[in-house]
């Protein structure tokens, strides 16, 4: 055990995939003899030689498109999309090859492909450096889509993500890297040596893909949140004082339904968290989810606390993050409902 | 051989001086040399004479022919003789095995074309007229080469000797189908026959090919990677990110670009075939770039090799532009006489590629008329007989299918719930 | 008035705006001399010359690319592209261009570009000839999502989808180009001529965007619908004697949600049925406002009816397809939940 | 001139049978010739001497200058005299005001990035070392071409006599800021100058440009367009799609590559740029491609001209290479000492764009180092008052900026209902 932050956790699931699996490879832009720009790949390259970590030409498109070959040859690439505001050129190979391949070959074809990427806000990275795309991977079957709050959960599910045989969609949020931020932008930055799950075991483990993490017990309103939003999400249960069941998703697809029922079935009340743009975003299938598995439990409207319909603004951040107090409110308002 | 780098600077009288300019800017919109109804005009198309164009050694750098791209590679001359540097060394019994899959294919394409006609599958793509290239290039590789072919290139996998009633089931959706169901006519995929699941997305295979590629150079194997995309779907970003990773990372791939002069309704002049040929495009990125007559089993044979020799040998990736001709109508669901001169197809100067193999047979005296007839006959009757044991399987209209319970699988290597619930509801 | 299919409606109001207004102009796959696979365009570039409506390389982030170009100098680009299976190679041209570039300048330059594509199954085109991709589209901000159900809507829809000055995504339900399918895939093809919306006008007129229409009042169940489920959802209505209201929603984005809450909350059950993919499909945020608005008056849980989470299989169309069988079936269960 | 495909074949001896074959293949992962710790090399950087690249006829064919790509277009010689075919007619007062917009724009940089390093700004990027690319094509268009750049084309901008203040009321996000707080700094956008709002998503102008020159065509306009990307972005498929598009329609656009050597941490040969030269990548589409001393202000004003002539006489698009060095970091977000030799900037060959024209100037009579030190400094004053100005209006720190409620406005031309309630949930 040792005390790691988000990019070490995420550089040492790396690593310790490099020297298990010989056909693990990891590539992208910046990541090589850089070690990447968020040094997610830090000495890698240097460690593992050139050829089992290096750099690519800026072509998102390109890069998946190699990393599906590769996998079909029967590698398993984990390549980095340097943000993931920049995923989208690489769309196609992901939505109608990556996502498709192991059924329109009947299983003869697979791609054990994992592509890491930074999302979300709180760096002030404007429109082009803050998104959140998760919700545009999980309507595209076949993907799965995998988004860690901690170090310690990183790690583990980076480590069961690179080890599945299917195409996996690994975002990191930017803003956890360092740091557990809970969303207050005017608080001191905390680091995670501070937070048990940045307790991280050195070697390998895995953290299964689709099972969520109950990360506070409560009774009485159930937070789904993932990333960053996890910890706005203790954040205001704190703040509020409420007594909130607080769900890490962890992984989106394969979504753990059960829990998420079981929780809404117990509290009648549940509040939707994310940082990306509301509509047809990823909480809109977890209410449409909810009402149907819960309807007779519930006792108030779900409520989605999302980013607003707008392009992530730079100077407004802030006003746009849906921080603690956006979720506290709609957990008040949803307890009171 | 024509190189346009030297023809003279014909336009340079027009405008000597520096800021000469339209009162009005035009936008220039490529138009076909022959439209339906207008008399067919190959003259734009640049030819070399059979045995013209040089071959560079194997290792020659990549920057010491350009010409290549401008020229065309052809082997057989209009009666059948094999001439110039490009002769492969090819036993007999080869060619005759090339003729043999050449005709397969045709027979087979004919019989499903048909079959698609009268409703028994959804749709069809004839290779007709194309044959040489995806036999020749088959027969040029090892088969232990891992092929990423487009949607045209089934002799491919007649060539590598694929079951036809199995491809014959993927075309009828029908229990032979090792696909089961689940994708159109003709995207065959055959991994014992190192044949890469066809898309029906254009041009996502030619990166995948490169990447291919790069895994089996990363793992020191010494296998190849092939790819092939028609002229029209080069104008996609795919082609763009294979021609640059295999430059920068010099892997051992063969990319083939089949210039069959049409897209659907959009001659080759729309993807921008009239500026520069296609093998061209190869130069910018450091490529060799060969040009070749694609209806000349041997011509093909010959730049396959050489670029498979070079890839062999680290020396990276080819570019190959085949020139050839759709002779039919782009897929079941196309007229091409709306689009097109109705006699093009018989006018293209190139010749049939089954034509000009049995010709060079014949005039290397291992062939004759009669034993090509009965040849044809012979691979008619198999192809008729395969499909009569093809549609006892089932054909689209007679609906005898895998169970629709297996419609949710594979689309992860395990069902999550939603798939499990789904198939449920369902009632699967 | 003259009678058209919903291709000749589509042609017609291209025709009217080439002819209005000299900025507009067409261009795509196929879409020139030959006027296009399925024949939208056909004539167009005999009636209006080569410079209105012209073939391009098979390129769609091209395609899209230089539409914006041509958007930003002041024309109005109606492009296609030729299946919506084949949008995606344009989707960081459409995410991260078209819909953020009227925010990012703060108006100073637009996007007033059409992008045309036929959506949807039934013709086994197996599963890069069928898909719905409108949800990833409805979830980008800056985007308008429009879906016409008739000729004559889609003939008016279009018209204000072109004259509208922000980027609109226009998917046409290529089972209804010839006629009004419900679904039932043995039972003989319809054509429009029957129908009361194939009467439509030469010329021009609009239909706004972000007006639902009621296409069927009904007091047991709300369905809402587009596309070619709006018929799927009325031959369910007739086929199980149910006294539904059917909705249109004819555009996703903007969406009529007034005329949605008004519905079910007069109803009281609501079904929704798309083509689509379930997760994360457009079903799953119309679920979620229903949902929030509608929470006091809803008396059962709302349910959808939509594709399988799977690619739309080639042999298996029918049973992929959601027909007005599973349709009733989820509106009998919605009224006796 | 160095016209490597004139050289000789050096390589054939290593493998002239056909089937020679690697016992393993190896994937070839390309690196500079130096990293941080290491001598700078320069050595691989393929130079002509000033003066030496022909110039040929603005109609020439494109294919009769493939040499183009491949030499270095000069003519300023080390002593700052202009020489050869490329002298463009340009008189001192143009120079002087030329000389003038780089100071100003490496003194704007020099604030600003200061400016971040204070906290008063998020991001910033410089130019420092390109400035003569922007300033001189700025001068080399018309005011009323359209311009699609980069976000290191800042020089274009003040060139056009943009207002500084606005620039850092952008950067500082500030009520002075056009874009409202919205765009990252250095994302400037003005219609009235022809500046197309720069994204931050790499390559997605090329193909932008391409059709605003298609549409500039269409409708008998007589502007044309110019596009800005950098080497590492030609690996993106906007870029194939710009070359296509602008080869098919004969598009009036100039499509610039500013190869500065590095992209963040990967140098040149990451993108492609070993085996080919950038400006290469055009011969393909059959586009004219010039590779361009892009520190020699002269050069570029005369390409560009060339360029634009051509455009303009309805003769299509023209690719061009500057080849430049990125003398700082990538950004303030960068460590440049990370990942290459620390004097690669002061030892480049082709020297600093400001320092050479001001030679050019001295050498014509028309300058001296002491007037060239009081324009610096006039210069220095302007901007610093200029910034006190700015700050005074806010910074990113001091967060004045515009109202919130602004952040919902602009989604659409219209605010739906979504927009409208959601603006009420925020509270503004
Ligand atoms: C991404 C994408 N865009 C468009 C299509 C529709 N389409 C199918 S085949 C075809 C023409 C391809 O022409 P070409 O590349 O020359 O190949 P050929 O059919 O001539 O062999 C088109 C446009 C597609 N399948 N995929
Ligand atoms: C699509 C996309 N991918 C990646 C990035 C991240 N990124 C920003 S600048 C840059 C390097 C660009 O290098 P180059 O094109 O050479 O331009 P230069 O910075 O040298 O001017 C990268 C990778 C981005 N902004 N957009
Ligand atoms: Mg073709
Ligand atoms: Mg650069």
């Amino acid at each position: 055990m040792t005390t790691m932050s988000m990019i070490q956790a995420v550089n040492s699931a790396m690593a310790v995939m490099l020297s298990r699996d010989p056909k693990v490879v990891v590539f992208g832009e910046d990541v090589g003899y850089f070690g990447g720009v968020f040094r997610a790949t830090e000495g890698l390259q240097k460690t593992f030689g050139k050829n089992r970590c290096f750099d690519t030409p800026i072509s998102e498109g390109g890069i998946v498109g190699a990393a599906i070959g590769m996998g079909a040859y029967g590698m398993r690439p984990v390549v980095e999309i340097q943000f993931a505001d920049y995923i989208y050129p690489a769309f196609d190979q992901l939505a109608s090859e990556a996502a498709r391949i192991r059924y329109r070959s009947a299983g003869e074809f697979t791609v054990p492909i994992t592509v890491r990427s930074p999302y979300g806000g709180g760096i002030f990275g404007g429109q082009t450096h803050s998104q959140s795309p998760e919700g545009l991977f999980t309507h595209v079957v076949g993907l799965k889509v995998v988004i860690p709050s901690t170090p310690y959960d990183a790690k583990g599910l980076l480590i069961s993500s690179i080890e599945d045989d299917d195409p996996v969609i690994f975002l990191e949020p930017k803003r956890l890297y360092s740091g557990p931020f809970e969303g207050h932008s005017d608080g001191a930055v905390k680091s995670w040596s501070t937070h048990p799950a940045s307790e991280v075991p050195e070697g390998h483990y895995r953290v299964p893909l689709g099972q969520a993490a109950v990360v506070r017990e409560g009774a009485e309103v159930t937070v789904l949140a993932y990333g960053t939003m996890v910890h706005v999400a203790l954040a205001a249960t704190r703040d509020s004082g409420m007594d909130a069941e607080v769900i890490d998703l962890r992984s989106l697809i394969p979504l753990d339904v059960d829990t998420i029922v079981k929780s809404v079935s117990k509290t009648g009340r549940c509040v939707i968290v994310h940082e990306a743009t509301r509509t047809s975003g990823f909480g809109a299938e977890l209410a449409a989810i909810v009402q149907k598995h819960c309807f007779f439990d519930l006792e108030a409207p779900i409520e989605r606390v999302t980013g607003w319909d707008t392009p992530y603004p730079h100077a407004f951040e802030w006003q746009y993050f849906p921080g603690p107090a956006r979720v506290a409110e709609a957990m008040r308002q949803v307890a009171a409902g | 051989m024509l190189d346009s780098r030297h023809r003279a600077n014909h336009a340079d009288h027009a405008l000597a001086a520096q800021d000469v300019r339209a009162a009005v800017l035009e936008l220039r919109i490529p138009e076909p040399a022959a439209r339906a109804g207008q008399p067919v005009d190959f003259s734009k198309l640049k030819l070399s004479a059979p045995g013209a164009v040089r071959r560079p050694a194997v290792a020659a750098v990549a920057d010491s022919m350009h010409d290549l791209a401008y020229g065309l590679i052809r082997v057989l001359d209009d009666n059948g003789a094999a001439i110039g540097p490009w002769v492969p060394e090819l036993p007999s019994a080869a060619l005759a095995a090339g003729l043999r899959s050449m005709l397969r294919t045709r027979a087979f394409d004919d019989r499903m074309y048909r079959a698609q006609r009268q409703g028994k599958a959804s749709f069809y793509v004839k290779c007709t007229g194309e044959e040489a290239i995806a036999v020749s290039q088959a027969l040029a590789l090892e088969n232990t080469d891992m092929l990423f072919p487009s949607y045209r290139q089934q002799g491919l996998l007649i060539a590598r000797g694929y079951p036809i009633l199995k491809m014959m089931g993927q075309v009828y959706s029908n229990t032979l189908d090792p696909l089961k169901g689940r994708q159109m006519p003709v995207m065959y995929s055959s991994r014992e026959h190192g044949f890469f699941s066809v898309s029906g997305n254009l041009g996502t295979q030619f990166i995948q090919a490169v990447g291919w590629a790069m895994a089996s150079a990363l793992s020191g194997d010494s296998r190849i990677a092939a790819s092939w995309i028609g002229e029209g779907t080069t104008a996609e970003g795919d082609f763009h990110y294979a021609l640059t990773f295999a430059s920068v990372y010099r892997a051992p791939v063969i990319l083939n670009v089949v210039n069959n002069q049409w897209a659907i309704s959009s001659f080759q002049g729309i993807a921008g075939g009239e500026a520069a040929p296609f093998a061209a495009r190869g130069i910018g990125y450091g490529l060799p770039a060969l040009r070749v007559d694609g209806n000349d089993f041997l011509a093909v044979y010959a730049v396959t090799r050489w670029a498979a020799a070079r890839a062999r040998a680290n020396l990276g990736a080819t570019l190959i532009e085949h020139v050839t001709y759709r002779s039919e109508g782009h897929s079941t669901s196309d007229d091409p006489s709306r689009y097109r001169a109705a006699d093009e197809a018989s006018k293209w100067p190139l010749g049939d590629p089954i034509e000009r193999l049995k010709r060079h047979l014949i005039a290397r005296g291992e062939w004759s008329e009669a034993r090509h007839e009965a040849l044809q006959n012979e691979v008619k009757q198999e192809i008729r007989a395969l499909q009569r044991e093809a549609e006892a399987s089932g054909t689209l209209e007679a609906n005898t299918t895998h169970s629709p319970k297996t419609m949710f699988e594979d689309v992860y290597k395990d069902m999550d719930w939603r798939l499990q619930r789904q198939r449920q509801e369902a009632g699967f």
